[in-house]
């Protein structure tokens, strides 16, 4: 029997396997296809103060082996995840992660302390990099100094595990995670979308309403790779990573490259039963190769 | 009804007109409920373009064979690839998805329009209303005799109409010329109608226009189809809802058309 | 009979298709599948003083609907360029433009003097962003600073076209394209390949020699494309757009959002006959929508 | 030999062994001539997860029916799907690519040893090189009976012998450890081979030291194909080298094994 369970700090998950944001609603929407018990983790959707009603139709667009999306985090804001959400999924035997955003630093503090004060939820991802909004989101995520007010203002009021979630659409990941580092993250996750953009030649019109979305899915796998790759050679922090994990072998390079757990998005789309399936690959690739634990997987790429 | 993701058998492709196609499906066990309107969405593995699954309408269910039917008109990349599927094949579906049409009253009398493709679940609520075919009465609209597709088995179920752009088969013009449609609306207790967004806009402006019951089925664009990635919302009086979990069907009381 | 013919400062291209660099060796190699003299132009390998023999094996790595390259600029050198090469393509009825590359400033100033002195050259493509080198290429085109000293420098020696190719590997493509712009380029050409990695989850190694490697393709078009409009909204020379092209659709696509010309570089590897297929089919895409001049598509999106 | 880019018909897809499959194509015009160790590069269309073409050695050739044939060994995605294709299918191809072995003079004795997948090319040469049967031997090597590729119709080429690493068929072990290789190695003028790299290793290594003429065909990844990418490189006497233009065949003396 090998040892599945990985650590943040001094959260346990049972296995390495957790949902993105934005891709598995709030765990429940996907509990026909999956017993959400057997993840090592949720990350709810972005969650907002205010209810949010996200972009005008049409908010996606099919890319080779990815997609574009320009949600731009609709959602019924904290309260009615406080009311309606919470209760459902407190007693469930996962992580359980809210994915946290704002417009200004004041409103990240706020929802965060919000969601300190529910003792269910274990750890916050602090979406500094949503490139689907016009405020706030990856303006604080693609500069330092930004990334760095944000991080520090949420670190005040969080004790519990602070998962910093990284732009891919910097010149050098590395300095960003650093800088994240520094006001006291307890771990990095990347990589959010890439921005991107679909034209209709036809109608010689964008395909998105915003004109410009953000790009997910197996596309991106191999920057995702690299800059996983990269943060884990520059900070001590734990990674979450992620970028077009489609399954176990894609989730098991991710973690030789770096990261200690792993998120599958855009995936879920395709197959909703891939993350369990990826729970159990890892499982047997441990097994076939006699590694007692997922940890020690973790950045062993031979060079 | 539980959703699954699961791979069904194809057990035929019947090729309608020039077009359309008609594909069974068979699963391996008992099949769920499905009721009229729902979909189910299909994985496309056969080409090296498509990235994300298919949204198509149930056009049949045969529960005793576990058996259910699509009616795939080609549009582009997707849809062409899966017309060339063979009996024998497996095909990956994720289903039943989505919000079915109101079953009229034992009385009512209703008006199902469908057109292009969008006449795939109006036969398959015209058989499963179990009214009076008296009652029932199928409006069905194409470009052209050729772009018709003739389901045949179904022509018991109601009073059939057939409107065509050129005239080529029953009316000429769009279905909202058709006599039964202009001059006998007020007569129909609901309205039912799927097919191109145009269509659907002009049906449910007259029936708002007479007051009578309308219910539409909306082909936005999706990317999960069960309710996650939040990308097929249409504005409703309600806010942003998702055509995937939400509709694909509305009363048009609900849209902000 | 609609014009195809668009021009790059006072240079004319019969058709805005060119091949990219790098995916059609100095044209020779795929004159076997395709009449060169149909292309807008060909930009040839890229060119360094000194022969170069390039990264070791392996090189290349498949990804989802893309590759990953680490070639690193095996080329026999300028020398060889003078003497074994542009005998045979000058007088080829297309435009031949050399991809300049250099570890120094003085080396790509120097090379661009050689070239200079070739008639029938009508155009350098500055390459200042090759991922793959250990020296020079990208590095200088992920700062202003760097860009604009190279660009300066090889502006000084050089008073044909001079095109200036960039890293997609930023923040912020704009400000670099802007940075160009002021040192006098003619035009810039985008994007050069993504940073990537591929892991070996078998052998928990690195796919590629050099563990990161270029990705192009299908892959990274939504990405090259949003590129291509952010920079067409920011300066007034023209744009030579690429990334992952591989049809006349995708072609179009890239001049809406504001190319003059593309280039076609990895769709060259699926089949060489696609760039002349792309020319014929921009032709048939403006004879169907009545548009009189390939020009007249160009940054025509409608928003 | 110019290089182009061709649909062919795919007229039959013979499974020989558990996971090797022969793919007879057919041009519908003249084929080019084509030498032993040449191969082509196969577009693999039905599959979501392919991008790149992949390339195989050409098993025979056909001139009086414009068809060859491919020896097709499951090793991945692409190799699985291609195997998947069916009488009808089209398939594109971009051909006829790399060098060739080199032809041995009228009364030369050789030797052809082909390992796994690398039977293909071994086995046209052996047809092609128009020798006395008496003077052409042939190697085979697989891991065990079941691996091993039966192409009967090569049978009165020359001398055949077998290994296989569990001596279920010929020889226990491998190429290299079969007598023909071992004690009779200098008693011939050229050998051929192509295989795993490991095999090809082992045997130019003895080649090597017997001073006997031999020609390796290596199976670097590919990206084009055709010379233009830069990604096959093997390194030379003369610097990196293209396997697919200057190679796929190489004389070992220009390796720098
Ligand atoms: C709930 C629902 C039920 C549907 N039922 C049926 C049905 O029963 N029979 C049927 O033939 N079709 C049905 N459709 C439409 C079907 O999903 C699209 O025709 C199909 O997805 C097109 O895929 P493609 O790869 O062929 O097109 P693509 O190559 O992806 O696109 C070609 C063109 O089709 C348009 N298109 C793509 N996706 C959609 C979409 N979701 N809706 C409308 N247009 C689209 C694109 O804008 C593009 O212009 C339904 C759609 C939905 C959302
Ligand atoms: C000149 C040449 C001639 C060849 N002739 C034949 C032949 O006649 N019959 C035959 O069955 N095969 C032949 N091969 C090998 C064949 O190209 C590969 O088996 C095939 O590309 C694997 O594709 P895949 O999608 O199945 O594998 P993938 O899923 O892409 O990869 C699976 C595994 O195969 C390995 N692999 C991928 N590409 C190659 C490659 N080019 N060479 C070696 N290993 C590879 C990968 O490293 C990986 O471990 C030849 C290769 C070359 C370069
Ligand atoms: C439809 C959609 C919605 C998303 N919404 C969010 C979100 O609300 N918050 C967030 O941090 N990331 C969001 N993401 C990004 C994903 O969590 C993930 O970072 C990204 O998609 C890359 O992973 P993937 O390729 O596995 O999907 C969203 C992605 C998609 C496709
Ligand atoms: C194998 C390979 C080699 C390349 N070599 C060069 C080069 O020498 N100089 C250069 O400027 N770009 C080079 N490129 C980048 C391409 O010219 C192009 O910018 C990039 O591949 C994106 O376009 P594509 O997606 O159409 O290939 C190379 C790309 C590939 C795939
Ligand atoms: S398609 Fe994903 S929420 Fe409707
Ligand atoms: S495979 Fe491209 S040069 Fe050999």
């Amino acid at each position: 029997m090998v040892d599945l369970s990985i650590r943040i700090k001094d959260l346990v998950f049972k296995n390495p396997v957790l949902t993105a944001s934005g891709t598995c609603g709030f765990g429940e929407e996907i509990a026909d296809f999956v017993d959400l018990s057997k993840l090592g983790g949720v990350v709810m959707k972005g969650t907002t103060l205010k209810p949010r009603q996200g972009n005008d139709y049409p908010r996606m667009a099919e890319t080779p082996s990815g997609m574009l999306n320009a949600v731009g985090l609709q959602n019924k804001g904290v309260d009615n995840f406080e009311k309606n959400i919470y209760p459902n999924i407190k007693d469930i035997d996962s992580q359980f992660i809210v994915n946290v955003n704002g417009s200004t630093i004041e409103e990240y503090v706020e929802l965060t302390e919000r969601i300190n004060a529910l003792d269910k939820i274990p750890a916050i991802e602090l979406n500094i990099s949503c490139p689907n909004v016009k405020e706030g989101g990856m303006a604080f995520g693609v500069s330092c100094p930004s990334a760095e007010a944000v991080v520090r203002a949420v670190r005040k009021v969080y004790d519990k595990p602070l998962i910093v979630k990284l732009s891919p659409n910097v010149t050098d990941i590395t300095e960003i995670a650093r800088a994240v580092e520094g006001q006291g993250a307890d771990a990095v996750s990347l990589v959010n979308t890439f921005l991107g953009m679909a034209v209709d030649a036809n109608s010689r019109k964008p395909v998105l309403s915003t004109i410009t979305g953000g790009l997910s899915g197996p596309a991106i796998k191999p920057i995702a790779l690299r800059m996983v790759w990269q943060v884990y050679n520059s900070v001590k922090i734990p990674i979450v990573g992620m970028g077009g994990i489609m399954n176990a072998t894609d989730a098991i390079e991710f973690m030789i490259a770096g990261a200690s757990a792993v998120q599958v998005g855009t995936a879920i789309f395709i197959d909703p039963t891939i993350p369990v399936q990826i729970v159990d690959g890892i499982n047997n690739y441990l097994e076939l190769n006699k590694i007692q634990n997922a940890s020690d997987l973790v950045g062993c790429l031979q060079i | 009804m539980k959703k699954t993701v699961e791979e069904l058998l194809l057990i035929k492709n019947t090729q309608l007109n020039h077009d359309n196609f008609r594909l069974d499906l068979k699963s391996s066990t008992k099949l769920p409920q499905i009721f009229p309107g729902q979909f189910v969405n299909v994985e496309i593995k056969k080409s090296t373009e498509i990235f994300l699954r298919r949204p198509f309408s149930v056009l049949d269910v045969d529960y005793e064979n576990n058996t259910f039917s699509l009616l795939v008109k080609i549009l582009g990349r997707g849809s062409n690839v899966l017309t060339t599927y063979q009996a024998g094949d497996k095909i990956s579906v994720i289903y039943p998805l989505g919000s079915s049409f109101s079953i009229p009253g034992k009385d009512e009398k209703v008006l199902l329009i469908g057109g292009g493709s969008g006449v795939a679940p109006m036969l398959f609520l015209a058989k499963i209303c179990g009214l009076d075919p008296q009652n029932v009465h199928v409006l069905l609209g194409a470009r052209s005799k050729q772009d018709h597709v003739d389901i045949t088995a179904y022509k018991h179920v109601g009073n059939f109409y057939h409107t065509t752009e050129d005239g080529s088969l029953g009316e000429k013009g769009f279905v909202t010329h058709h006599p039964v449609f202009k001059s006998e609306l007020t007569a129909f207790d609901r309205i039912y109608t799927c097919g191109p967004d145009l269509m659907m806009k002009a049906v449910a402006k007259e029936a708002a226009k007479n007051q009578v019951s309308c219910e539409v089925s909306l082909e936005n664009m999706m990317a999960c189809g069960f309710g996650v990635c939040l990308c097929c919302v249409e504005k409703t009086i309600e806010g942003n809802q998702c055509v995937c979990t939400d509709g694909p069907v509305f009363n048009i009381n609900k849209l902000t058309w």
